[in-house]
């Protein structure tokens, strides 16, 4: 029934976090106020924009999806789908939960999600879910009264997993007040949303109408337990820290590693973190535009080695050591027989020893670490791997820059105009969809500089055997495509072009009494947030 | 009549340049599709957004229908906030207009410049005649410190302390937000401290400088109570210097309360300009700094006019010489 | 008149901080003064006559000042005699402005700009007399008939910046009658009047000291006024009280030496009847009197001036605009001989500086014509007018800053050397040093800064500054006013030296007609930017013909105390604008020759 | 400088009018404790900066992750001594407060002398020559004095992007006005005043005359407007840091410092609070001195200072 996902994934790896012991929530009328600081507002609340947490956070509350994951498990559960199976390699046939009405009233049905379906992937829409778009346009339509078929105008074997992407929003609205639908989301969630402060917060109240509450598939560890919820935007990390601690907030995103390791010894609140799909690495250039030094191995491997990645993994926190690769485990193409690249400073100069003996001018060495100003603690990082590279006597200066300097330099319409560099770009990228494929096009492919519609043009190496592979291996499914994937994976790994730094955990203050279950995609979901005793 | 139509001709070509300065420098560096949509955008992505926003247009184009856009009170449609699209021929019609986003945040903003204001001035000039009247003693000494320090101190850095001192340590006051009275009281301090010191100094050195004025003396000589002549004549005296800086530190609140508002997450222009240049939506940059420049340069031209109320001289037109 | 002495002051020492430590501004000074009386105290910046007077009203704290010891015993109204130097702020309060009135030396100044008349009148009513405003209102129209102002009524709600200097001086006089004291402090009331002003202030004060029975303490360094008012008078000098006596006394019989070095010093108006060329004036013990021989000037013109007019444009309006004109000087034209003075002699506002400076062109003239030894002086382009003010220099009024505070003497007397390239390396100093040799100045001085000399020394250094370029002609504007008498006759007879010496010629620029009348060959009277009369210096001063020249050489003071000076009390008076809607063309000027070489305006300003 | 005085003012004028030497502003600075301290610890700070090299008890960069995020007066691993504790990468707070101060430090300076060297040129010039340059430049400079300059200042920066030279240009820009109408108000003072007036009869051009005679004599207001942009330009370029446009690391500025700090606010205070610290007392170090350097180089206050008894 469902493809693509590797087996391991769907084995039920625990990949949630969770405070305290199991739950042992009681069901209570809802009551109180839920308050969330979060890091950042939402642009807009329209119903694309549940595919990923960082556009709206908490927006799932109010938008449901057709199909969700849960953080728990990591399987696809049934939400507005009750039910979905494969027509053929590019159709997809779903059956849409009864009774189900939207806040506004109308109901739920073929005809409402199509709309939704339809305006949401809609390429003259362009919303930015497109990322995440696959080989074709999706479509859908109903084909009787509760039942849909989504389609894509090419195969998609991750059909399913884009069903889990988009919300479903009230197809009257989008009738009637479009323009409504950016600030005024209507969805059928277990929250209708009340009020979005432009600068302060969003807010909305408990649905007691909600279908969760009387179906035996509804997920979340619980009915929901506060009556309201509010999200505050609070750009600062110390200023969403400061809120939990003052008690004006239950829960804050992304508190840095230190308060995490301070709310140990308070009792008012708890710190809880969990891996996530997000990644930080640095990309050195290689074959475009690059200092000809780049091209020697040794070099290459002698940076590599000369980085301490574990140490950085510490310095940064809430993150463990990358496997040498890009990526989550659960990924598609994901290589398990990849080590971290270790640190090796004796090794490190030894091969910067024997270049010089072959006459490669050590000393021309000067890799610019460059960082993007909106990166976390960008400037702490690159300080820490400028000062590793200078232990083992690679030159390096180090700089942060805004994305007005930066992305001109990353892309190839921009450095092909530098004269040749010795760039290590600092990247933080999530990767949710479960699949090497589209981080391996756009960071490693030829770009081709006359076409300007590929998806590569930011890629620093170009390799047509590479190329070639890439472009087989895309066409296939399964554990082949996985098996081509992971030689892919390797054969990037043993050129030294990207080095993984650090898988990103991202932690929580929560207050104590409160339990709060969440998967790598961090979905910040009232019914998954527990009162306990 | 005529100096009034004059100074706000002059005003208004402040604020043209200055937007046209504004405009022309964010086109003319970066390619604002480009830092919309981030490095691993498509080219193709980019390409849509540039003609859908106009950026293809020759600059010259562009910059006429801006222009003419503004005149008519139209500033665009922000390019992030409002829609996450690309934007397309069918969204610029339901996309929120910049104006409208900037415009709903002046209340916050001018909430907290009056705030510390009406802390600032009063405070401020009651420091500053109090050191005028005995220069040289320890009164004195204590304001010009003070004052000083006022202007010394780096207003993030106060605001963070503050912060851990009176929200997180004490839990007196919220650590940030809009709300009522007690969420404007650690903001507005940290705001004031600056605006206190600057009056202080100012009122201290004109009162000192009118003390030294024969007419003090005449007035000594009249028998006036020393706080008559201290707060009456002196002080009316020295009113335009003083008025200027209120003036000068009410235009810098407007826009220096940038990092407060940011520390405290006060929803205010100042959050919103850093949270548009953090995501690079240049329409709302450009809008966001008109507004505000059109705020300043109404300060500017409100003290201005204030002078022709606080002289006589310039009111009856006899400084022509 | 009780002869119970109003006011009784004692061995009165009043200090100064500063950096030497205190310094001693009035050292044992003792009068009295007895209701009814005019005492003057006379003497020269310095002398501590100012700082007497506020001791007594206790305002030299406000300046840092301290009464060290003495008395000043005041018989209050109320609660009888009391010293003055020890009485609380409560008490001064009381008397200040009440008891005793104030009067001071520059009326513009001494007005607050913020308020208007009536309520800077009222405030002294309200403290005092605890009055309404109305009442006060009412009270203030009838001290200012008293001070025979024009138009009381709308006075009362103008801005002081509304009103003439000689009408706000009365608005002064008038405040500090308000609440009838019985003692009046004038200090230096006239000193920045013009002389016809200075004739109503003076005849006005006397006339309201009759009326009233109000003592007065009038302080001046003129001792011409001095003996136009005083009943008797206290000679000061560096803190020191050096002589005391009745007017005439003073006047007819000095004792002490400075007492007769003030009174040699002062030129005095018409003594010179019957002369034809300037005299050196008295200083005693000066050695210059040798050059007392009479200077006698060449028929070669040096410079003629043709109808020069300057205006100062008003802007205004959107297009910054000319909307007006300030006509300052209208259609003047003379001529200089070699080795001559023409004296441009009037009041403030009458043009003659503009008229030094235009000829100069450190302004430009709006037109006219200049020719200087031939040249025409406005065809000039800046380079070549630089190179002809080698043979044309200017002396300024002000000795303090005419220096630049921050350059050696040296460097500022090289400085026309150094910018005509006259002289190299250390041949440049050589030549100062002669310089200075010339004017009398100690070799030494040429290290210092301006600074460290006295007012005399400065405006040598500025002559010296003047000859180093050998000019043949010095426009000296105002030269000797900012100095004290006795230093102005030193200056003053330096300049007729060099004269003689060397054949300068000069225009000098005085608003004194008696240091005119001394010093120059020439005379023309300046009024609202024309020449009214021009002749030699008998012509004018024995044959007035002008009316204007006539009231300016009346209301000189002179130092015979037995003028009634009462008569002069008029109102006074409106002088017309001189400002005018631009395209305005004054009529053409029109004089009439009375004789040879002595012109008078007829056709305007009579 | 035309303010009427008032006669009494006459009588004591040699009492308040001595020359005032070198000496004496000594004497004076030692007599005003605050001063004094504040011009200590400039000297300090200055010798610090300079001296950093040498002075530094240890590098300001470089890792050292055993002594990571030490408080003040601890020991490291092994056995340094760290007086103000250690960063998140174990670099000694002290020693980097040291090399910052050379950041921020000749930020403000350099800033501070660029635009006042513009400025003043500016000033200088239109406020002698008059006419439609004058005209022109002062038109300039109001409409800039009217513009929001940290925002502006903010906007630049975002379009060039941070560092420590476009720091400096773009203060410069924004602050050259600042200079000019201070010079051009002196030298409008200066024209009218009769020295000048007798340097123009005695020949000098008028570069000579801006340069030579009125320059000298407009140099303490001038250099009492250098030390508060100084001071200005520190807390500048401490926002700008803070919000992310202004030095880059890894130069070490202040401003940046806090930023980097904030971070660990609450569990490693000495992060943020020694940094602004710093900048708190160099800024009110520098606002003071200027305070008395404009009190005792005022004709009028000035006596003063320097009156004893």
């Amino acid at each position: 029934m469902i493809h693509g996902l590797k087996g391991r994934l769907l084995s039920g790896a625990v990949m949630f976090a969770t405070v305290g012991m199991a739950s042992t929530a009681v069901a209570q009328t809802p009551e109180g106020k839920l308050v969330i600081a979060i890091n950042q507002e939402p642009q807009d609340l329209g119903a694309q924009g549940i595919y990923k947490e960082v556009n709206a956070t908490g927006l799932r509350n109010v938008l449901e999806g057709l199909i969700a994951i849960d953080p728990a498990t990591g399987e696809m559960i049934p939400v507005l789908a009750t039910a979905w199976e494969r027509v053929d390699g590019s159709t997809l046939r779903m059956t849409i939960r009864e009774g189900v009405t939207f806040h506004d009233g109308s109901p739920l049905d073929a005809a409402a999600v199509a709309t939704s379906i339809n305006w949401v992937w809609s390429p003259e829409n362009a919303f930015t879910i497109q990322e995440y778009a696959g080989p074709g346009v999706i479509t859908a339509e109903a084909i009787d009264a509760m039942t849909i078929e989504v389609t894509s105008s090419e195969p998609d074997p991750l059909l399913e997993f884009r069903m889990t992407l988009g919300g479903v929003s009230s197809a009257v609205q989008l009738a009637e007040a479009p323009e409504r639908h950016f600030d005024t989301p209507i969805g059928t969630g277990p929250y209708v949303f009340d009020e979005w402060q432009r600068g302060q917060y969003w807010s909305a109240d408990v649905n007691p109408d909600w279908w969760g509450l009387t179906a035996d598939d509804a997920y979340g560890t619980t009915t929901p337990d506060f009556a309201e919820l509010q999200l505050v935007f609070r750009t600062e990390n110390a200023a969403r820290v400061a809120m939990v601690q003052s008690g004006e907030a239950q829960m804050a995103m992304f508190p840095s590693s230190s308060e995490c390791d301070r709310a140990a010894d308070e009792n008012a609140y708890d710190c809880v973190t969990g891996p996530s799909t997000t990644y930080l690495y640095g990309r050195l250039d290689h074959s475009l535009h690059a200092d000809p030094i780049l091209q020697d191995p040794r070099i290459r491997e002698a940076v590599f080695l000369g980085l301490d990645i574990k140490g950085l993994v510490g310095l940064i926190g809430l993150a463990s050591v990358p496997q040498g690769q890009l990526g989550t485990k659960e990924a598609i193409g994901f290589n398990e027989d990849l080590s971290p690249y270790p640190y090796d400073p004796e090794r490190a100069m030894a091969l910067l020893a024997e270049a010089k003996a072959d006459g490669v001018d050590i000393s021309s060495l000067n890799i610019e670490i460059v960082g993007r100003d909106s990166t976390p603690r960008i400037s702490t990082i690159v300080q820490a791997m400028g000062a590793m590279l200078q232990g083992v006597g690679i030159g390096n200066e180090v700089r942060v820059q805004t994305p007005q300097e930066f992305n001109p330099r990353v892309r190839i319409g921009g450095y092909a105009n530098e004269p040749n560099r010795q760039m290590m770009q600092i990247h933080v990228k999530q990767n949710p969809s479960g699949d090497y494929g589209l981080l391996l096009l756009s960071n490693f492919a030829c770009p081709e500089i006359d076409d300007p519609t590929g998806p590569a043009r930011s890629s620093v190496y170009c390799d047509a055997d590479f190329d070639a592979a890439l472009e087989a291996a895309m066409g296939l499914y399964g554990d082949e495509r996985d098996a081509a994937m992971q030689a892919l994976v390797k054969a990037i790994h043993d050129r030294h072009l990207t080095v993984p730094l650090a898988l990103l955990d991202r932690g929580y203050l929560v207050e104590s009494g409160i339990e709060f279950t969440f998967g790598t995609d961090h979905r910040i979901q009232a019914v998954y947030i527990n009162k306990v005793d | 009549m005529a100096y009034v139509i004059k100074r706000i001709c002059n005003s208004l070509l402040i604020l043209f340049i200055t937007i046209s300065f504004v405009f022309i420098a964010g086109r003319l560096i970066g390619d604002p599709a480009l830092n919309m949509l981030g490095s691993g955008a498509s080219d193709l992505a980019i390409n849509n957004l540039r003609e859908a926003a106009g950026l293809n247009d020759p600059l010259f184009v562009q910059y006429v229908r801006y222009i003419g856009g503004i005149l008519t009170g139209d500033f665009g449609v922000s390019y992030r906030y409002g829609y996450s699209v690309l934007p397309s021929e069918n969204l610029s019609e339901i996309a929120q207009p910049v104006l409208d986003i900037v415009l709903e945040r002046i209340p916050a903003t001018f909430a907290l410049a009056g705030a510390a204001l009406s802390v600032a001035v009063p405070l401020g000039i009651f420091m500053g005649v109090t050191a005028a009247a005995n220069p040289r003693s320890a009164a004195d000494r204590i304001v010009t410190v003070l004052s000083l320090a006022g202007v010394s101190v780096v207003q993030f850095w106060l605001g963070l302390m503050l912060i851990v001192l009176f929200a997180v340590q004490l839990g007196w006051l919220p650590t940030g937000g809009y709300g009522g009275f007690s969420y404007v009281i650690l903001p507005a301090l940290t705001l004031a401290a600056r605006p206190i010191g600057r009056i202080a100094q100012v009122t201290r050195s004109a009162v000192i400088q009118e003390l030294s004025k024969p007419y003090i003396v005449t007035a000594r000589a009249k028998g006036v109570p020393e706080f008559k002549v201290v707060y009456v004549h002196a002080l009316k005296n020295a009113s335009i210097p003083i008025v200027t800086m209120i003036g000068d530190e009410l235009s810098a609140l407007l826009t220096g309360a940038i990092l407060v508002e940011k520390v405290f997450a006060w929803p205010g222009v100042g959050l919103l300009i850093i949270d548009s240049l953090s995501r690079s939506d240049l329409p709302l940059i450009q809008a966001s700094i008109a507004v505000v420049a059109a705020l300043v340069v109404t300060v500017n031209l409100l003290v201005d006019f204030s002078y022709r109320l606080l002289n006589p001289s310039i009111r009856l037109g006899h400084t022509g010489a | 008149m009780s002869s119970e002495p109003l006011i009784q002051i004692d061995r009165l020492n009043v200090e100064f901080p500063s950096k030497l430590g205190p310094v001693a501004a009035v050292k044992n000074v003792s009068f009295d003064i007895a209701p009814g009386e005019i005492l003057c105290i006379v003497g020269e910046s310095g002398s501590g006559k100012s700082v007497s007077s506020s001791a007594i009203m206790q305002l030299t704290k406000f300046s840092g000042g301290r009464v060290a010891s003495g008395t000043i015993r005041f018989r209050s109204r109320n609660d009888g005699v009391i010293d003055l130097k020890n009485a609380d702020e409560k008490t001064m309060r009381s008397i200040r402005g009440n008891e005793i009135g104030m009067i001071f030396q520059e009326p513009m100044s001494a007005l607050n700009p913020n308020f208007t008349i009536g309520w800077q009148m009222a405030e002294t009513l309200q403290i005092h007399r605890g009055q309404t405003r109305a009442q006060a209102d009412a009270r203030s129209l009838e001290l200012l008939k008293l001070v025979r102002i024009t138009e009381p009524e709308k006075r009362l709600t103008q801005y002081p910046f509304e009103l003439s200097g000689g009408m706000l001086q009365r608005v002064v006089i008038a405040m500090a009658l308000a609440c009838e004291p019985d003692l009046l402090i004038a200090d230096e009331p006239t000193t920045a009047l013009d002389v016809t002003v200075q004739a109503e202030i003076l005849g006005l004060i006397d006339t309201l000291r009759r009326e009233t029975g109000a003592a007065v303490l009038f302080i001046t360094h003129d001792m011409a006024v001095v003996a136009q008012m005083a009943d008797r008078v206290v000679v000061m000098y560096q803190g020191e009280k050096v002589e005391e006596g009745p007017v005439r006394q003073i006047l007819e019989a000095p004792q002490h030496a400075y007492t007769k070095v003030l009174l040699d010093a002062v030129p005095r108006l018409g003594e010179m009847r019957g002369k034809a060329a300037p005299e050196a004036m008295r200083v005693m013990g000066d050695d210059t009197d040798a050059k007392a021989e009479s200077i006698h000037p060449s028929t070669k013109p040096i410079l003629t001036v043709e109808n020069l007019v300057k205006r100062f444009p008003i802007f205004g309006g959107f297009a910054r605009k000319v909307v007006a004109n300030v006509h300052a000087i209208e259609d003047i034209s003379f001529t200089i001989h070699e080795k001559e003075t023409l004296s441009l002699v009037g009041e403030s506002g009458s043009g003659k500086s503009v008229t030094g400076r235009n000829i100069l062109r450190l302004e430009q003239p709006t037109s006219g014509k200049v020719i200087f030894d031939g040249t025409d002086v406005l065809a000039q382009s800046p380079k070549d007018m630089r190179d002809l003010r080698r043979h044309m220099q200017m002396i300024f009024q002000d000795p303090y800053g005419s220096l630049n505070p921050q350059k050696r003497l040296l460097d500022q007397v090289a400085e026309p050397i150094h910018n005509f390239k006259l002289e190299k390396g250390s041949a440049i100093e050589d030549r100062v040093a002669g310089l200075f040799d010339r004017v009398r100045l100690p070799r030494d001085f040429m290290r210092r800064y301006p600074s460290e000399l006295s007012g005399g020394q400065r405006q040598r250094v500025a002559i010296a500054r003047a000859l180093a370029v050998n000019p043949k002609f010095i426009v000296a504007d105002e030269a000797v006013s900012a100095l004290d008498v006795s230093v102005q006759a030193q200056v003053l007879n330096l300049m007729m030296e060099l004269q003689a010496d060397l054949g300068i010629s000069y225009l000098f620029i005085s608003h004194d007609m008696a240091v005119v009348e001394r010093v120059s060959h020439r005379v023309a009277v300046m009024f609202m930017g024309r020449i009214v009369e021009i002749g030699t210096r008998q012509q004018i001063f024995e044959n007035p013909q002008h009316n204007y020249t006539k009231t300016l050489l009346a209301a000189v003071p002179t130092l015979n105390p037995d003028i009634d000076i009462r008569d002069r009390t008029t109102l006074a008076t409106k002088i017309p604008s001189p400002i005018h809607l631009a395209g305005y063309a004054p009529p053409k000027l029109v004089y009439q020759e009375v004789s040879e070489g002595h012109s008078v305006l007829i056709n305007d300003l009579q | 400088m035309s303010d009427a005085t008032t006669p009494e003012l006459d009588d004591i004028k040699d009492a308040r009018d001595v020359n005032i030497t070198k000496l004496d502003y000594a004497r004076a600075i030692l007599k005003d404790k605050v001063t004094l301290v504040a011009v200590l610890f400039l000297a300090a700070l200055v010798i610090f900066t300079a001296g950093a090299n040498f002075l530094a008890p240890h590098p300001p960069t470089g890792l050292n992750f055993l002594d990571s995020l030490l408080p003040p007066l601890s020991r490291g691993a092994n056995g340094e001594f760290y007086l103000l504790g250690t960063d998140e990468l174990g670099r000694d707070m002290f020693s980097r407060l040291i090399y910052g101060a050379r950041v921020s430090v000749s930020v403000g300076v350099i800033g501070a002398l660029v635009s006042g060297i513009v400025g003043v040129f500016t000033g200088l010039t239109a406020g002698y020559k008059g006419g439609l340059y004058e005209d022109i430049v002062m038109r300039l400079v109001d409409g800039m004095l009217s513009l929001p300059s940290l925002l502006v200042a903010l906007f630049v920066l975002f379009v060039l992007g941070g560092g420590f030279v476009n720091l400096i240009l773009v203060f410069s820009i924004l602050h050259w006005m600042v200079f000019a109408r201070l010079s051009r108000g002196l030298a409008l003072e200066a024209r009218s005043s009769t020295y000048v007036k007798a340097a123009k009869a005695l020949g000098a051009t008028d570069m000579r005359i801006i340069f030579y005679h009125i320059l000298p004599n407009v140099i303490p207001p001038i250099l009492v407007l250098l030390t508060l942009e100084i001071a200005t330009l520190i807390l500048s370029e401490a926002s700008l840091s803070f919000l992310g446009f202004g030095v880059q690391p890894p130069d070490p500025s202040w401003g940046l410092m806090i930023a980097d700090g904030r971070e660990h606010i609450r569990s490693a205070w000495w992060l943020v609070a020694f940094p602004g610290i710093a900048i708190f007392l160099t800024a009110l170090s520098l606002n003071l001195v200027a305070n008395w350097l404009r009190a005792v180089t005022d004709p009028v206050q000035r006596w003063r200072w320097f009156a004893k008894g």
